[in-house]
């Protein structure tokens, strides 16, 4: 792997840039990886280059249906925050935080990580009460997080409007939330792990697994039968169907979720605010969008889209807070598979079948994971065993009622 | 936005209806009989079908009756809607979820031929 | 407009839009129609019992059709759905109406409640009626698709409402009590453009 | 200036009504008719922004909502507007705009530099940089990279302008007001269906606007003249012009922009709204939505006058603007020499360069005979010019189109027009499911299999590029929409004679080689003008294996910006196909989605704004409560007075803190009385309504006597308290329940879902009545003789104890009166028919003067029921908690075999020792109040991380226990109590907790009897 740098850059300019290298290579399946990971996503990546870095596996393959990334990694709103209310997610997702945060570095691929900082709103007093809660939680795990007087939130962000419908009482802040470039993060991950000899395959659906004896021998996919020492399933809203094929159910449900993105205007709004009780939550890109995103519509689907009542939903706080943006135009609108869990945690696990093991049930807000989650996964993998920080994470908590119930303290995670 | 097939009322807008997940879930009988792995199957376990999904609709703003229907999950095309307690109509095998209500009638007819 | 109750002598009575104004722009009347009463009524219309119970006191069958209602004088029966039905007569009859419904079905599957307060009911009229609707209603109100006498269930924006046609450009709504100003509060707004 | 370029005589302009308007500072003249781009070539200015990367001079490509390129920031002030296609924009007078993106002006633009080192901004240049030190990314590269990039302003006021929505409903939905929807419109129209014809020009036509075209030997206009006079005489039919269908949604469901008044300029009055957002829900969908010319990539293609053939061809015939003197059209196909021909006619020098070695239509033999330079076989390969173009030099391309054969040539010319065919709009085809095909003879993808709402597609759309062509397929598609949506027999309307058009052959160059290598040198081949895309990052993005055309989409962003790549697209993916040596189909498209140009927040938005935004739910006593100065507190949609200060004589109000004191100390002395009427209520009714509440509940219902309530908590399947409240048998089979303010909805659909679904067998009906009682709830030891004074109904313990209900009249309105508790006193809660709510109210506070009547809000009703130890579900509970979590076993009936939950209580984690549970804290200092919130430890650490035991989930200050107190959810909690544990706060300070019992206050529970 050539190194990117400005220097780079100024050597391949003189060449008229015809010498850059590809990012991963293109290979055809080999016969037998010691483990494929099923799903190109960020998360899928980031266990592979784990693997591959730290736990020495170096022969595996990524098998993706599509194109790299082109899963929930290349639709989501980028918000990364580790400021979890429960002690086992706060642990998880401030693990992903920290890897974050020298992440540019370590795969040489500048990911853009802005810790640009995150606000939560509180707009009554169960709001206040919920902040207040999750507040002290994060600060009892050694994580940063502070409380702002509605002035203080004026201050961070002048352009709010404090009393509308449901004026702002409050507000938790994590300065080190913030944003990053989501197809950065799959690609930048896609290229490490390939320089380190992992095969990424692209276009290739895995359509089966060989399973022999209740152990996992393989995987079936459109481009042929590929044998596998160990199977990591990272499918994000298809989960359940993966599931499906090797014959479990999980305890997982596919919503859509949509986002949208404004055209592009100068700076205007700095860090990411995210707001529950009226639930919308904004951001500004590097390229000037307004990256805009809410809640969910309420039925399963697959059809990575959504309805237009759900993006309705959103404008209307959005202009609540922010009133200047009504003359301000929509660009564009998507929509994401999200694998929701009824506790909002995901699920890191052993699954009945041996040597196969499940990353799944993100649903709306596993971005911020993607490096956390990936290394914890790694390391399971090649273990056997869950990592600590996954273990709680397991598929069993769903029978012995121990969720993580970041749903039950209306927290919404994004 | 789709719309939804109230068995009473007709097509709506969606937006007058509640989902409430996956149909024929019955609550078990015996619940005291059975592991906490069934237990915890009957209230977190989906099967989030890919396809044809059989699902629970409440007309909320209209009626306000629970029924069932089917449902292409990778369209949002409903196939039909049947009453609680009716069974459930049988779609083709093949339906892709790609044909507009108004040729499900057809498409039925020809599958049971 | 609060006024005096007739039934409890000395007492003001209101409703949740006391006091204000007809919403009036061109081709276009909104009003509450205050104090009428409303009864829901539960129960099945497949027991032939409960069918005639019914009917001994309305004096009238009950809409079994889908969005259907039936007028006997000056009360009007909605179907609201299968096994309920929605009652409004004229103010402070309401009570008579659910006694009597109540000794009629005495030992039947039925449930008679009065939500004469629960909900108030406001009046378009006039030739924009259905403009001003489509500016929230997501059912179909053209001539051609909702007649006089039809009614259902639906929604207004956030507002959930009970409409009813009782004449060509005449539509009434039922709608919660405490959703009552939201939806003046629309209507209002929305006949602006239309202000004289 | 005075519209030099300004033709004599063409143009659909109301030469009448001269328009004055401001660009950059600088004022002009137009006329009504004109767009702002069609105003501003009039005047000779070519140069109107910079692009988004390199700050390249850039000016006017299109005259359609395709503009890649000129867009201005629109208005000044309250009014702005970034981003604003000058060649969408209706002049009016007075209107403002200016360039943006640039600093400090259009002509000399600092970041112009850019271009200087464009070598070191390829595509993807920051993932590759920036990296070092990690530490700078966001306090220092980032912020350069964010203010270079982002293009126009935000506004900073809010907007004066005002937004409706409208829903409607029709059979046939036509898109595109050319004459195939117009055609469309007709057939479907004179059926007596509903129409809805919606074009998002200020006028209907389409092409023909711009077009000199006879239908039935007519100049074509007339035609759409006499159409829409026929379309506007049909009652059924609606034809809305300056109306964009933004998002095509399933079950033929569609979004559309009108924009009502943005032609007239800002508005005095905000009373016609600006922007009307349809929704539109129709039977069957025409989509005529006609074609965009598809731009030639060759080198420095983006100079200020290079725009496309079409568009030339529009600002001559429909603007009556002729913007340049020396016109070169360089072109790929017959088409473009329509430009040729009008440019010449209007008086311009013109040369035309067309790829094609040996064009043969007749529209080639027209120019000849006009005697128009052709130069056959060639291509433009340079062009040169500051801020407009001067001159482009060509040459002859070899016959693989790969490079050139020839020295060059230099042209000069002011304005160069060019063509590379057309490319259908098939956005909202395939926003509809519907699939695209690659027509290899047309070299565009067309409509293909349509999705599962089978809209059909008609005119230059589908590939149609014949005018007859068009016309009769608008006929045929509009007739047999009619037909499907159940009107007229589906015959379709005789196509009126036009003359056929005959076109020779396109000539494919998807890269018109430079004078140097692609991406060697300075020339820069733009695909995508708006973000700065050249075919040498597709090259690099192919290199680096960034093939998919999603990646590629990606990686050079190329699509994404606000014209989302309506002239780029096809020629992005051509290229890549061509580097791949793959069929153009193989490649793709990436996904179309809406909407087809951006729409306005506020449009979106419509009236749901401001008190609109979301209901505000108040009770029949709200009146008074506003009266009486409360302030309120939003509970769910409600507002419920939070408390009711006191102003004194001296004028100070009292604070929160002070009122909630004298409330909570005055409820306890004498009486107080609050508004409880948002509380949930269901009237359950049937003979089997209490075996159903012994299901829905934990505890044992069918033992109440009539006339008597309870308490009950009610679990979800995982065993969880999800709601409470007090329910009361009114009959046999009749009982009222109550539930929490914000939990009504929750508790109803649990209810009717259990009911309807699992148990329909039962005999219960549901209903709720939450708005039909008003609730004035009256507690403390005054609260008996208050009653007295305005019942006679008996309220001796004897006859009325506590947990029984009695009917009556209270202040002469029909009551019942419930005999519960929610503050631990005494206390009645008075339900009357919502119509009596407020004179009930206004009664019981005219009575309370000699009995020390105080009016309370939500806050003290929490210290009281904290100081008694009675929890609220959703403060003191989370979704986590079971009822032995709260210390509440004695609710949970152990003669019942099964309820709801009561499973989930046998699980591993649910009966484990340990759990979290509810219980009392006083801290070590009495009049410190703990934020709710904190967290309790065991071991406190200098600082974070500490394992913390639980959370304190209520804390005030009790003025009737005299001192701090407070519950919290504490790892096992109950086995604990009378142990001391901590609590460090964030600010540094460790308070010293005691774990107590949850009840500070009348330990006995003595007082509720009076
Ligand atoms: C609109 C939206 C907004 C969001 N906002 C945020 C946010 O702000 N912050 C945040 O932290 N999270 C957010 N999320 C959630 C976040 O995007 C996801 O949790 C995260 O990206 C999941 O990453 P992943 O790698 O697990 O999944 P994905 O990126 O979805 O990858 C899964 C991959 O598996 C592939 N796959 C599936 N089935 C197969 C098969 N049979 N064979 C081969 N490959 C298969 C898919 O094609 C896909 O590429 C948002 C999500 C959406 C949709
Ligand atoms: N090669 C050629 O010579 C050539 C090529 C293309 C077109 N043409 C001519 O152009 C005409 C085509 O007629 P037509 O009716 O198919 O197309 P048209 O271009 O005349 O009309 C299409 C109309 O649809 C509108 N539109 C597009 N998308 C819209 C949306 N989302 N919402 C609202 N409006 C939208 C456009 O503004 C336009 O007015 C014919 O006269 C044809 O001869 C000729
Ligand atoms: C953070 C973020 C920013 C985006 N910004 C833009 C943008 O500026 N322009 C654009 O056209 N699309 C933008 N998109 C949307 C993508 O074009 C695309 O819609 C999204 O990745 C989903 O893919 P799909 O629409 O191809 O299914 C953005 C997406 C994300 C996640
Ligand atoms: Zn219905």
């Amino acid at each position: 792997m050539k190194k990117y740098s400005i220097f780079a850059i100024a050597r391949n300019a003189r060449t008229h840039h015809e010498n850059w290298e590809r990012a991963w290579r293109s290979p055809d399946p080999k016969p037998h990886y010691d483990v494929v990971i099923v799903g190109g996503g960020g998360h899928g990546l980031a266990t592979a280059y784990y693997l591959a870095k730290e736990c020495g596996i170096t022969n595996v393959a990524v098998i993706e249906k599509g194109w790299l990334g082109g899963g929930n990694t290349g639709r989501n709103t980028t918000i990364v925050r580790s400021n979890y209310l429960m002690d086992e997610s706060a642990a998880l997702y401030d693990h992903a935080v920290q890897l974050w945060e020298d992440l540019s570095d370590e795969l040489n691929y500048n990911v853009m990580f802005s810790q640009r900082g995150l606000l939560h709103l509180a707009h009554n007093v169960h709001d206040m009460q919920e902040i207040g809660r999750r507040g002290n939680s994060i600060y009892m795990n050694g994580i940063d997080s502070e409380f702002l007087s509605p002035g203080q939130v004026k201050d961070m962000v002048p352009i709010i409007n404090l009393n509308c419908r449901y004026p702002v009482m409050g507000g938790l802040l994590q300065r080190r939330g913030g944003t990053a470039r989501h197809d950065a993060v799959a690609w930048g991950y896609a290229r490490a792990a390939d320089a380190m000899g992992v095969d990424i395959i692209q276009n290739c659906e895995v359509t089966g697994f060989k399973i022999e004896g209740g152990v996992v021998k393989g995987v079936e996919t459109t481009r042929g039968s590929i044998g596998a020492g160990k199977v990591g399933v990272v499918a994000a809203g298809h989960s359940s169907v993966v599931a499906e094929m090797a014959g479990f159910r999980m305890p997982l449900e596919s919503f859509p979720l949509q986002a949208f993105v404004s055209e592009p205007m100068k700076p205007i709004v700095d860090c990411v605010i995210m707001s529950n009780a009226i639930h919308a939550y904004i951001s500004q890109s590097d390229k000037g969008e307004l990256v805009i995103g809410g809640s969910g519509d309420p039925f399963i689907s697959y059809s990575q889209r959504g309805s237009f009542d759900q993006i309705e939903h959103v404008v209307g706080p959005v202009l609540e807070l922010y009133p200047i943006f009504s003359r301000v135009r929509m660009l564009r609108q998507w929509g994401g598979i999200t694998d929701v869990t009824v506790d909002r945690s995901p699920i890191m696990t052993k699954t009945p079948v041996e040597n196969m093991f499940f990353n799944c049930g993100w649903g709306t807000g596993g971005f911020k994971a993607t490096p956390g989650s990936g290394h914890v996964f790694a390391h399971s993998i090649a273990k056997g065993e869950m990592h600590p920080i996954a273990a709680p994470f397991s598929m069993d908590r769903f029978h012995t009622g121990a969720l993580i119930d970041e749903a039950a303290a209306a927290a919404v995670a994004h | 936005m789709f719309l939804v097939k109230c068995p009473w009322c007709g097509w709506r807008d969606q937006t007058e209806f509640s989902y409430g997940g996956e149909a024929h879930i019955a609550r078990p009988l015996e619940p005291g009989q059975i592991s906490d792995a069934e237990w915890g199957d009957y209230i977190y376990t989906r099967r989030n079908t890919k396809g044809v999904h059989a699902e629970r609709w409440s007309h909320t703003q209209g009626c306000g009756r629970w029924f069932n229907a089917l449902r292409h999950t990778v369209t949002d095309v409903m196939w039909d809607s049947y009453k609680m307690g009716e069974d459930a109509p049988t779609p083709p095998k093949d339906w892709d979820g790609m044909t507009c209500c108004d040729d499900h009638k057809k498409l039925a007819e020809g599958a049971k031929k | 407009m609060a006024k005096a109750s007739s039934l409890y002598p000395g007492i003001t009575i209101d409703t949740p839009l006391s006091g204000r104004n007809p919403i009036q722009a061109d081709g276009l009347v909104v009003t509450e129609l205050p104090f009428l009463g409303k009864i829901t009524l539960r129960g099945d219309a497949a027991d032939p019992a409960f069918a005639a119970a019914v009917k001994s006191v309305l004096g009238t069958d009950l809409p079994t059709q889908p969005m259907t209602s039936q007028r006997v004088g000056n009360t009007r029966v909605f179907w609201k759905a299968f096994d309920e039905w929605l009652i409004w007569t004229p103010e402070d009859a309401e009570q008579k109406l659910g006694a009597d419904l109540n000794a009629a079905l005495t030992g039947l599957r039925k449930s008679v409640v009065d939500v004469s307060d629960y909900y108030t009911i406001l009046r378009i009229d006039g030739p924009r009626s259905r403009d001003l609707l489509a500016k929230g209603c997501v059912i179909d109100l053209h001539p051609r698709a909702f007649h006089p006498g039809q009614a259902t269930g639906t929604g207004f924006h956030h507002a959930t409402i009970f409409i009813t046609q009782t004449d060509s450009d005449v539509f009434d709504i039922m709608v919660r009590w405490s959703f009552a100003d939201y939806l003046w509060n629309y209507f209002a707004d929305g006949a602006r453009e239309w202000a004289a | 200036m005075s519209q030099t370029y300004r033709l004599a005589e063409k143009g659909r302009l109301d030469r009448s009504q001269k328009l004055t308007f401001t660009y950059d500072g600088q004022s002009y003249t137009g006329y009504r008719g004109d767009t702002l781009a069609s105003a501003l070539l009039a005047n000779g200015v070519k140069l109107v922004g910079r692009s988004f990367k390199y700050h390249r001079p850039r000016g006017i490509m299109s005259a359609g909502s395709e503009e890649p390129n000129a867009l201005v920031q629109l208005e000044e002030g309250a009014r702005t507007e970034p981003n604003t296609r000058a060649t969408v924009v209706d002049l009016y007078d007075g209107l403002t705009a200016a360039s943006q993106n640039c600093w400090p002006s259009v002509k000399f633009d600092l970041q112009s530099v850019n271009q200087k080192i464009a070598k070191f901004f390829p595509a993807g240049f920051y993932y590759k940089t920036f990296m070092f030190p990690a530490s700078w990314w966001t306090p220092v590269y980032e912020k350069i990279i964010r203010r270079a990039a982002g293009l126009g302003k935000s506004p900073m006021e809010r907007d004066p302008d005002s937004y409706a929505q409208k829903f409607a409903f029709c059979d046939v939905l036509v898109v595109g007001g050319g004459p195939a929807g117009i055609a469309a419109a007709l057939a479907a129209g004179r059926t007596g269906a509903r129409v809805i014809l919606a074009d998002e020009q200020s006028e209907m036509g389409g092409a023909l606007l711009s077009d000199d075209a006879l239908i039935d030997g007519q100049p074509a206009l007339d035609w759409v003249a006499k159409s829409l006079a026929e379309l506007d005489r049909l009652e059924d039919v609606t034809v809305l012009p300056r109306t964009t269908v933004s998002g095509y949604y399933d079950y033929n469901y569609l979004t559309a922009l009108e924009r009502v008044t943005d032609h007239l300029g800002p508005q005095a009055d905000d009373r016609i709204p600006r922007q009307r957002f349809w929704k539109i829900r129709a039977k069957k969908v025409v989509l005529a939505q006609g074609a965009i010319e598809r731009p030639l990539v060759f080198a420095d293609n983006d100079r200020p006058g290079i725009m496309l053939a079409a568009a030339l061809r529009t600002y001559i015939n429909r603007y009556g603007v002729m913007p340049g003197r020396q016109v070169v059209v360089f072109t790929n196909n017959d088409s473009a020499y329509k430009t040729a021909i009008d440019a010449h006619t209007a008086g311009a020098s013109v040369d035309i360069v067309d790829l094609r070695e040996n064009p043969t239509g007749p529209l080639v033999k027209q120019a000849e005979a006009l005697m128009i330079r052709i130069h056959k076989g060639c291509a433009v390969v340079s062009t040169s010019g500051k801020h407009a173009v001067t001159g482009c030099e060509i040459a002859k391309l070899s016959a693989d189109g790969k490079s050139l054969v020839s020295d060059t040539t230099y042209i000069g010319c002011d304005i160069l027009a060019n063509s590379n065919g057309w490319n259908p709009s098939v956005h909202l085809w395939s926003q509809a499911r519907g699939k695209l095909t690659w027509d290899t003879e047309k070299n565009c993808f067309i409509p293909g299999h349509a999705g599962p709402w089978l809209p059909v597609a008609a005119g230059s759309g589908t590939g149609a590029y014949d005018l007859g062509d068009c016309l009769s397929q608008g006929f045929a598609q509009g007739a047999a929409a009619a037909k499907d949506a159940g009107f007229g027999s589906g015959e379709v309307p005789k196509t009126p004679a036009t003359a056929p058009l005959v076109e020779g052959p396109d000539r494919m160059v998807w890269t018109i080689p430079g004078k140097k290598p692609l991406g060697h040198g300075k020339a820069k081949h733009f695909h995508d003008h708006q973000n700065d895309v050249v075919a040498s990052d597709i090259h690099l993005a192919a290199r680096e294996g960034y093939l998919s055309v999603e990646h590629l989409k990606r990686y050079t962003t190329t699509g994404m910006g606000t014209d989302q790549g309506k002239t780029s697209n096809v020629n992005a993916l051509a290229i890549m196909a061509e580097i791949r040596n793959a069929a153009i189909p193989e490649v793709g498209t990436t996904t179309f989605r809406p909407p087809y140009t951006p729409i306005t927040f506020g449009a979106v938005t419509g009236q749901n704004r401001n008190h609109l935004f979301i209901q505000e739910r108040t009770s029949a006593m709200h009146p008074a409560h506003v009266e009486n100065g409360a302030v309120f507190e939003d509970v769910g949609d409600w507002k419920r007075p939070w408390y009711f200060p006191k102003t004194s004589k001296s004028g100070a109000t009292e604070t929160m803190d002070e009122a909630v004191l004298r409330e909570c100390r005055q409820v306890r002395e004498t009486v107080g009385m609050l508004d409880a009427s948002t509380l949930g209520k269901i009237d359950i009714q049937g003979k089997d309504a209490a075996e159903f509440l012994n299901w829905i509940y934990t505890n044992k219902w069918d033992n109440l006597k009539p006339g008597r309530a309870r308490y009950g908590l009610m679990l979800n399947e995982h065993g969880m308290v999800f709601d409470d409240g007090v329910t009361t048998r009114l009959a046999d089979d009749h009982f009222h329940m109550t539930t929490t303010t914000g939990g009504a909805a929750r508790v109803l659909g649990w209810l009717e879902n259990w009911s309807q679904t699992e148990w329909p067998q039962m005999e219960v009906y549901m209903t709720s009545v939450t708005e039909q009682w008003a609730v004035c709830t009256i507690t403390g030891p005054n609260a008996r003789a208050l009653l007295a004074d305005v019942t006679s109904m008996p309220l001796d313990p004897e006859t009325f104890p506590f947990m029984a209900m009695q009917e009556g009249t209270v202040a002469g309105a029909p009551a019942r009166v419930y005999r519960i508790s929610f503050t631990g006193d005494l206390a009645y809660e008075i339900n009357v028919p919502a119509r009596y709510g407020l004179h009930v109210w206004r009664a019981l506070q005219e009575a309370g003067k000699t009995h020390g009547l105080c009016l309370y809000g939500t806050e003290t009703m929490h210290v009281l029921r904290a100081e008694k130890g009675f929890i609220i579900v959703g403060q003191d509970t989370d979704g986590t908690v079971t009822p032995m979590d709260l210390d509440m076993d004695w609710i949970v009936s152990k003669k019942k075999d099964d309820f709801l939950g009561r499973r989930s209580f046998y699980r591993t984690d649910t009966k484990r020792e340990g759990r979290k549970q509810l219980v009392g804290l006083l801290t070590e200092n009495p009049n410190f109040v703990l934020p709710e919130g904190a967290h309790v430890v065991e071991d406190v650490k200098p600082k974070p991380p500490m394992k913390t035991l639980g959370h304190v989930t209520s804390s005030y200050f009790s003025p009737n226990v005299g001192r701090s107190i407070a519950l919290a959810l504490v790892a096992d909690g109950i086995n604990r109590k009378g142990d001391t544990l901590s609590v460090p706060l964030m600010n540094g300070h460790v308070e010293k907790v005691t774990l107590t019992d949850t009840v500070f206050f009348d330990k006995e529970g003595v007082r509720s009897n009076g």
